[in-house]
């Protein structure tokens, strides 16, 4: 069954003298890695250069809190269910009062994990979401030496006030259509 | 130097033998190529052809005068019946071109030992020899007592190597060459004063060659390697190997230091009396046959250094050249019978193998008989004219002590050659099995019997050196 | 031509006898003996009519770089010994008929190459020739005694030959000292002679007693006996016949022929000692012969006391002590041989040779105890048989040399007949035994074997001159040289 | 070669037997088979340097000819020789000569 | 002067390691130890104006004949001599044996008076070309001659080596 | 001896030292550029400009490692081993004759520490005792891994030593001398010996691979088997001689290449340029050493284009192909010169 035309047909032939003294042989090979020398590196210099990404791309999770910096993840649950890997848990609390500046609705995850080792990047919490708290983003997740530190915690995921993250740039335009649906809870005002 | 080019040939034509696959018809080859040397051998021996194809830089080194031809002639003719003997050992030998090569290589470092006329030829002939005794000594390789045997030969070998070479080193520093016929002018000229240094190399010399030809007190390995090594091997070493180390003794006295002999006769009758004490004396308590032989054959060594003591007598070369070719001979023979006796009861060599071998193959018993006899001294076999001649020569010399004493040993001798003896004739065998031996080793054993009863009726060996 | 005719005859038959089918081994060896028999009787006829001829002298160049040559000759004393040697061995030879033999082959091979090697050792003129003749001769013995002998007799041949070897091993240094005083470094017998004369007194010494030790281990004089009756006792019938019939001659021989004249100046010094010693011999070795209980040993040292009278008569150097001894020489062979058969014979029929187990055999088979009788008085030297005339001649020389030793040499005689006459009486006389009441008749080559031998020692007896005059003559040319 | 002087050859020849003697005092004291044959080297070793003194002091060749054939046999008898130590071992899994006592009666 | 100095520290060096070479519990103690030792030697070559063997003697000794050595040591694992039934009274025998050698040795040759030819006319006598035509012209045979001994070490290694096959 | 010539010599020595270790340092760079050039990378970059003080970096880090001795290890020959490496790697350079005289003061001067004249013996002599630093090493530090190393790495060196030895030989015959001035001085003359001994040299040249441990022969340290077989427990600067005494020995023997099959510091037509005497000299210095870069750009070249032997083709192609090349080749030189020397006729 051929799958490819790159397959090279191999033949057990007994080799000429030629082929056996192995000179030539050597000497092609030698000219083979050498005319690399010649040709251009497609190193990228990371730091400096970075290689354009995907629009779709997936990268470290952030939780959204509205306008109003109140956090809007009501701890549902509902991302962790949808969640393949299971890399996400939380654990829910009622809001106590004087807080509503700071949680959106009554209840709230008091505690909000996810482990990036696990975490396959798929997207689906996203979409599980129906409070537009939790999002993609194209956000690289860095690398540490500890495997505890891979376990994202709120004080990672909830964006900060004065750092607040464009989530735009990944929604397509459906999305922000489908978001933009009053009907849906989640985008009432309070 | 006609045979050394010849053998040496043979060997590396053997070595090719592996590479090209012609092994089967190797052996015929070699004992062709064998009888090639020994008939040029002759031919050089009798003046009449070959002696003039090599200047003077090859004399400088050898020198096949009629004392090396001679030996030449013994040696090749003792490889040739060693190898006739033991045709069987190379057939279903696995590494029979190995062996083979190694055998010849060895012939070769024979040739150079009895034909040197510089040290370095001595040196490196005795080395040429040795170094594949050493191999074949171990050549049963899952065996421990070969391999014990060969590493305590190699061990003690190069131990002796080292006296020799510092005994040589001294003899050079005190003489200043190592030519011998130059050293013989210094030393016999009127003012050589023997030096301190020239005393100790010249008995560094001595306990090296008493070593290499097994004489007590240097006669530790000899037992223990006779007896760890395969049957065939042993047999070359008693015969071949000793017959060139004796001859080379005796060289060394023939052409290069005719009189030390005399001066340090003390040294030579300790070796003398100690070989034949100690290899008669330890002898008859031995069980195993191979070990048996090993201590007689240090006996015979104490009568061979009497005749290189006497050397200058006019019959010391000829007496010693008897005694060693019916030596030789003799022990050719006993061998062959305790191999084949030998393989009959798995490798045991004990004297109880030996039970009831007349009844097993009369021949076989016959000719180890009268093997032993002769190594009795027992008239009117061959060796009884060699000891003969060695008691003759002591006689000559006003030795009578010596005498009597050499008289003494070889009756305590003929106690443990008649041990085996009896064993033979009167003991009774595990196994009543006829013992099968072919066509071939029917006539070599007839052929080696004769050889023993008719050497000594027949004055040609003796005079022919 | 006659020596080396004589030599070779043996070997040949042996030869043909190896070829030939076992199962007539006997009747080869047989033939060959008697063949032999007959060769020797017409050399005696030659040596009778021109005792210089060529033929009796065999001289052929051998190890010329030894000094030796292949030399023979026949005279009246080595006729005596050829003759005796070549009478008994067919008289051996018949004894083993009816006699199971285990391999058969070998065994009349050995004794007909022992044939060989003695007549070799009687004839040989040549010093290294007669050594070794005289060693080849222990090869065929010791291999009879050793394979067809009876229990332990591995101990007991190896004793024997240790003894003899080590004595014939100080003969060869004796050998070798006397040629190296040879003018013209030879072993011919004249110029040994000669050496030995010129020696200085001590060398003679040293040579005198190496000679003598080989001799008188051989014959064996006291003290040197001890290997001899058990070997004796161990050895075949025919082993033992050959033993003290022949082989023993050998040592008495070479005193004649090599010692005596080869040193003289040591022999008028020692021979003292060594008639004193072979006195001893006589006396001790009969009065143990008449504590023994074996028939068998008793006759080993009978055999001992009649060499050691020998011994002394030679000594004596008398042309009476030599001519006796000779003649006593051959009246002991033929005597020993015979009473060694009887012992078969006994042996054979009652299974013991145990004096006292025996007895009344007279009642059971007259005919053999009369052959015993005879055989016995001949050897206690009754008048008119054999021995007589020997003892006689010895006595007589002895007495010439010193009349105490012939006296005490002359117990011998009367010591002889005790345990002789004490043997034969509890033997053949008295009341049967259980052992002895199944005695078988004689075999009809068991009566020829007696009715020769009793033969020779009546005609010996009654004339003997028949072997006087053999070698007369050549025992007074030894004495006056 | 004004090289040499002041050292005399009896101090080369000094050297030497010291050496020779350590050689053969450690072919006798150990019972490492391999130790041994070094020893033994160290003997053939000074036989060398007693050669070549020699023919420094005789201004003569042929000692320093026959070093190079002593080194020749003793390059040639170390492959031999430890084939065989590699022989026994793979039987023995010792190189202990002591423990070689197959070949006592 | 310098000579003098370098001859006591080789001779030195020589002696100490070679006591060491038979001292040392560890083989591969021994081994290094040797290779000083042989080091030292070749230094007195070259004090003895025989440059050719120097190196030789470095690259048959050093780089060939010990690298076996140390190869076999480290193959064989021989890290630690096991030496447990090693009576003292065999090592007193053997130190006495030794001992008495050198001491008769050095007695016998103390006073030795080798007449040594004077003039050093001729300093090239280690040199490669005067050692090559000695070799090649009087020694001939000789080398030809070792040339067997060579293939017979070599036979006999390689046989020795070879598994056997069942 | 002039005192100003032993100041010249000490110099040169250090001189010589100095531009070995600076070699062999950036030897390290160089293999790194030229493996990621032949690979198309870019190789390092960061420390300085085009990475060219990487080497430093490089030895800064192997300084301020920890110095670890494994526990098992014996303690002295663990040290000893390393040291050893990088001793013989260094005793190698004395006898390289780096460029011609230089006339300061009319005196003229060699640019070669000493023109002994065994050189190619002293040589030998010291490559081959160069092989108990690595056997020590792996020896002492009782690891399985380096013992193999070290056991390969032994026998390694002593089978290749022998082709090369006889590839010499037939070079030795050719030229008449031992000494490397000599060989140099007589390739000024006529040709470069490549010409004359093309199988000599490719032999050589194999053999210079398999005694430095470099790839295709570098089964001593093989990565993917032996975890770095020899140096498999050392750390900190005594792996750093190691890695040195590598690189040394590279450079030693592509310097050994163009010394002997190719013209060393020669170059054609350099007499018909008309310098004086010291330009000269510089000039054929410079000329060497761009002949000694190139052997060491090909060692790296070889490296990264040809897989690694296994163990026993690395044997097979000692013993049973080079050797005998070798000695063909010695045999057809022998002829020829017994030819053109008139032994024939």
């Amino acid at each position: 069954m051929q799958l490819t035309n790159r397959s090279k047909q191999v033949a057990d032939t007994k080799m000429t003298w030629l082929e056996r003294i192995y000179l030539p042989g050597i000497f092609k090979g030698m000219m083979i890695t050498l005319s690399h020398a010649f040709k251009k590196a497609p190193t990228i210099q990371y730091p400096e250069q970075k290689r354009p990404i995907a629009p779709l791309y997936r990268g470290q999770h952030v939780l959204k809190r509205d306008d109003a910096g109140a956090e809007r993840c009501t701890a549902c649950g509902l991302c962790a269910v949808a969640c393949p890997a299971e890399a996400i848990t939380m654990v829910a609390e009622e809001r106590a009062k004087g807080d509503e500046k700071l949680y959106r609705e009554e209840k709230y995850a008091s505690s909000y994990e996810i482990n990036m080792l696990r975490c396959i990047f798929c997207g689906l919490c996203e979409e599980a979401c129906p409070k537009e708290a939790i999002f993609l983003t194209d956000r690289i997740v860095p690398s540490t030496f500890q495997r505890r530190d891979f376990i994202y915690g709120k004080d990672k995921l909830v964006e900060k006030m004065d750092q607040r993250i464009d989530v735009s740039l990944r929604q397509t335009n459906n999305l922000a259509e489908f978001k933009k649906n009053t009907s849906f809870a989640h985008n009432k005002t309070s | 130097m006609n045979e050394i080019i010849i053998v040496a040939g043979l060997g590396i034509l053997t070595l090719l033998a592996e590479i090209f696959n012609f092994k089967k018809i190797l052996m015929p080859v070699i004992i062709a190529g064998l009888v090639v040397a020994l008939v040029v051998a002759v031919l050089e021996l009798q003046g009449s052809y070959f002696n003039t194809t090599f200047d003077a830089s090859v004399l400088g080194m050898l020198d096949f005068d009629r004392f090396a031809t001679c030996f030449v002639v013994l040696l090749t003719t003792i490889a040739l019946l060693w190898v006739l003997i033991n045709y069987n050992y190379f057939v279903d030998e696995s590494n029979k071109a190995d062996h083979l090569a190694l055998i010849l290589f060895a012939i070769v470092g024979g040739y150079c030992m009895v034909s040197y006329s510089n040290f370095v030829m001595l040196f490196l002939g005795i080395e040429i020899l040795s170094i594949p005794m050493y191999v074949l000594a171990g050549s049963k390789k899952n065996s421990l007592r070969s391999n014990e045997a060969s590493l305590k030969y190699f061990l003690m070998g190069s131990f002796a190597t080292g006296i020799l070479l510092f005994g040589i080193a001294l003899l050079y520093g005190s003489v200043g060459s190592f030519d011998v016929y130059i050293i013989r002018a210094k030393t016999t000229s009127a003012d050589f004063v023997m030096t301190p240094m020239f005393t100790v190399g010249i008995i560094m010399l001595l306990s090296a060659m008493s070593f290499k030809a097994s004489s007590a007190p240097f006669h530790f390995w000899a037992p223990d390697v006779y007896s760890g090594s395969p049957t065939s091997v042993t047999s070359f070493m008693a015969t071949f190997v000793k017959t060139s180390a004796i001859a080379a003794f005796l060289r060394l006295f023939y052409t290069a230091l005719p009189f030390v002999p005399e001066t340090f006769s003390r040294i030579f009758l300790i070796l003398i009396i100690a070989s034949l004490f100690i290899g008669n004396i330890i002898a008859v308590f031995q069980i195993n046959a191979k070990r048996l032989l090993a201590y007689s054959s240090i006996s015979h060594v104490g009568f061979m250094l009497i005749a290189v003591l006497f050397f200058a007598d006019p019959r010391g070369i000829q007496a010693l050249y008897f005694y060693v070719a019916a030596y030789s001979i003799t022990t050719l023979a006993a061998f062959m019978v305790v191999k084949i006796v030998g393989e009959q009861s798995d490798g045991d060599e004990n004297i109880f193998a030996f039970n009831g071998l007349v009844k097993r193959n009369p021949l076989l018993a016959g000719t180890l008989t009268i093997a032993l006899l002769s190594m009795a001294g027992i008239p009117p076999l061959s060796g009884f004219f060699a000891k003969y001649n060695m008691l003759f020569i002591a006689l000559n010399h006003g030795y009578f002590w010596l005498v009597i004493i050499a008289i003494l040993a070889s009756l305590v001798g003929v106690y443990y050659y008649f041990k085996i003896i009896i064993a033979m004739f009167t003991g009774v065998s595990s196994s009543s099995v006829p013992i099968k031996i072919t066509l071939t080793q029917k006539v070599l054993l007839l052929i080696l019997t004769l050889l023993i009863i008719g050497m000594g009726l027949n004055g040609y060996v003796l005079e022919m050196i | 031509m006659f020596p080396i005719i004589l030599l070779l005859l043996p070997v040949v038959s042996a030869l043909v006898l190896l070829a030939l089918p076992s199962s007539i081994s006997k009747k080869v060896a047989m033939g060959g003996s008697i063949l032999s028999l007959f060769a020797v009787l017409f050399t005696l006829n030659t040596l009778r009519i021109d005792a210089a001829s060529a033929n009796l002298v065999f001289n052929k160049i051998w190890l010329s770089s030894l000094g030796s040559n292949l030399s023979f000759s026949i005279d009246g004393i080595t006729m005596v010994l050829l003759l005796l040697t070549n009478i008994l061995l067919p008289l051996i030879i018949l004894s083993t008929f009816n006699r199971e033999i285990n391999k058969p082959k070998a065994y009349f091979t050995m004794m007909l190459l022992m044939q060989s090697a003695l007549l070799g050792v009687f004839m040989a003129t040549d010093g290294l020739v007669f050594y070794i003749f005289w060693e080849l001769a222990l090869i065929p013995i010791y291999f009879i005694c050793l394979f067809w002998g009876g229990e332990g007799r591995q101990r007991i041949t190896f004793k024997f030959f240790i003894y003899t070897l080590l004595g014939s091993l100080f003969m060869l240094v004796a050998l070798i000292i006397l040629y190296q005083h040879t003018l013209n470094h030879s072993f011919a017998i004249n110029d040994l002679y000669a050496a030995g004369k010129s020696m200085t007194m001590e060398q003679q010494a040293w040579v005198f007693w190496f000679f003598f030790l080989a001799f008188a281990i051989k014959m064996p004089v006291f003290p040197f006996h001890t290997w001899q009756p058990d070997t004796y006792t161990n050895a075949p019938t025919q082993g033992t016949m050959l033993l003290s019939g022949i082989m023993l001659k050998m040592g008495t021989y070479g005193l004649i022929r090599w010692l005596l004249p080869m040193v003289p100046a040591a022999v008028s010094a020692y021979s003292n000692t060594v008639i004193i010693l072979s006195v001893i011999s006589v006396v001790y070795a009969s009065c143990i012969a008449i504590v023994q209980t074996n028939f068998k040993r008793l006759i080993a040292y009978s055999s001992i006391a009649h060499v050691g009278l020998i011994c002394a008569g030679i000594f004596s150097y008398k042309a009476e002590g030599i001519q006796g001894a000779l003649v006593q020489m051959f009246a002991h062979g033929i005597n020993v041989v015979g009473l060694f058969f009887v012992c078969d014979v006994i042996q054979r029929n009652a299974g013991t040779d145990t004096i006292s187990n025996l007895g009344g055999i007279r009642t059971v088979n007259q005919r053999f105890a009369f052959w015993f009788l005879i055989i016995m008085l001949g050897s206690i030297a009754l008048p008119l048989t054999n021995s007589f005339v020997g003892e006689f001649l010895l006595l007589n020389g002895i007495y010439q040399y010193n009349a105490w030793y012939a006296a005490i040499g002359g117990l011998s005689v009367i010591l002889g007949a005790v345990y002789m006459l004490r043997s034969y009486q509890s033997m053949m006389l008295g009341n049967t035994s259980s052992n002895t009441l199944t005695f078988a008749s004689l075999k009809k080559s068991e009566t020829l074997f007696f009715s020769v031998i009793v033969i020779i020692i009546m005609v010996c007896g009654v004339y003997p001159k028949l072997i006087l005059d053999i070698a007369a003559l050549d025992v007074l040319k030894m004495i006056v040289h | 070669m004004e090289i040499i002087k002041g050292i005399p050859l009896t101090s080369y020849i000094l050297l030497c037997s010291i050496l020779f003697s350590i050689g053969a005092l450690g072919v006798l004291y150990r019972r490492n088979a391999l130790v041994i044959f070094m020893c033994i080297e160290l003997m053939l070793n000074s036989t060398n340097l007693l050669l070549v003194a020699f023919s420094r002091y005789f201004n003569d060749t042929n000692a320093q000819v026959f070093v190079f054939f002593i080194m020749a046999v003793a390059a040639a008898e170390v492959s031999v020789g430890l084939a065989i130590l590699m022989l026994v071992y793979r039987n023995t899994k010792t190189t202990d000569i002591d423990a070689l006592n197959k070949l006592k009666y | 002067m310098i000579t003098q100095y370098l001859f006591y520290f080789l001779t030195f060096v020589a002696i100490f390691c070679a006591l060491l070479v038979v001292f040392s519990k560890n083989p591969i103690y021994s081994a290094l130890f040797l290779i000083v030792t042989f080091f030292a030697t070749a230094g007195h070559y070259f004090l003895l104006n025989a440059q050719f063997l120097a190196a030789v003697h470095i690259m048959v000794y050093a780089g060939a004949i010990m690298v076996l050595f140390i190869y076999v040591i480290m193959m064989l694992n021989l890290n630690q001599e096991i030496e447990p039934h090693k009576s003292s009274l065999i090592k007193i025998a053997a130190t006495l044996c030794g001992c008495v050698l050198g001491l008769v040795l050095v007695a016998a040759l103390r006073e030795t008076d080798v007449v040594a030819v004077s003039d050093y006319t001729n300093p090239g006598i280690g040199l490669i070309e005067k050692l090559g035509n000695v070799l090649f012209g009087t020694y001939m045979v000789p080398f030809e001659i070792s040339t067997v001994l060579f293939l017979s070490a070599m036979v006999g290694a390689v046989f020795l080596s070879k598994k056997t096959i069942h | 001896m002039l005192s100003s010539e032993i100041l010249y010599k000490i110099i040169l020595i250090l001189a010589v030292f100095a531009v070995t270790l600076v070699v062999a340092m950036w030897s390290t760079y160089a293999e790194r550029k030229v493996a990621a050039v032949l690979q198309d990378r870019l190789g390092p970059n960061r420390a300085g400009p085009f990475g060219i003080l990487q080497p430093m970096a490089d030895g800064l880090k192997m300084f301020m490692k920890e110095e670890f001795i494994p526990g098992q290890a014996d303690k002295q020959l663990f040290v000893l081993g390393p040291c050893l490496a990088m001793l013989t790697a260094l005793m190698t350079g004395v006898v390289i004759p780096w460029g011609g005289d230089l006339t300061i003061g009319g005196h003229a001067y060699k640019l070669q520490i000493t023109d002994i004249n065994i050189g190619i013996l002293y040589l030998l002599g010291v490559v081959s005792v160069g092989v108990y630093g690595i056997m020590i090493g792996g020896w002492s530090s009782n690891n399985k891994y380096s013992l193999i190393g070290a056991l390969r790495a032994s026998s390694q060196m002593i089978s290749y030593e022998i082709a090369m030895g006889l590839a010499l030989i037939s070079l030795i015959m050719m030229t008449g001398t031992l000494s490397l001035g000599e060989i140099v001085g007589q390739q000024d003359a006529g040709f470069a010996n490549i010409v004359y001994q093309p199988l000599g040299f490719l032999i050589f040249l194999i053999c210079a691979f398999a005694e430095t441990n470099r790839a295709p022969f570098d089964l001593p340290e093989t990565e993917s088997e032996l975890i770095g077989g020899y140096h498999t427990e050392y750390s900190s600067m005594k792996l750093g001689f190691f890695l040195f005494a590598e690189y040394i020995n590279m450079f030693i023997s592509s310097a050994l290449i163009a010394t002997l099959y190719f013209g060393g510091y020669n170059f054609p037509f350099q007499h018909s340029l008309g310098l004086d005497g010291n330009m000269l000299s510089m000039l054929q210095t410079f000329v060497f050493f761009c002949k000694v870069f190139f052997f060491i750009f090909f060692y790296m070249w070889v490296r990264w284009t040809l897989p690694r032997f296994r163990y026993d083709q690395l044997m097979n192609l000692g013993w049973k192909v080079l050797i005998p090349l070798a000695i063909l080749n010695l045999f057809i030189t022998g002829i020829v010169l017994g030819f053109r020397n008139g032994f024939f006729i």
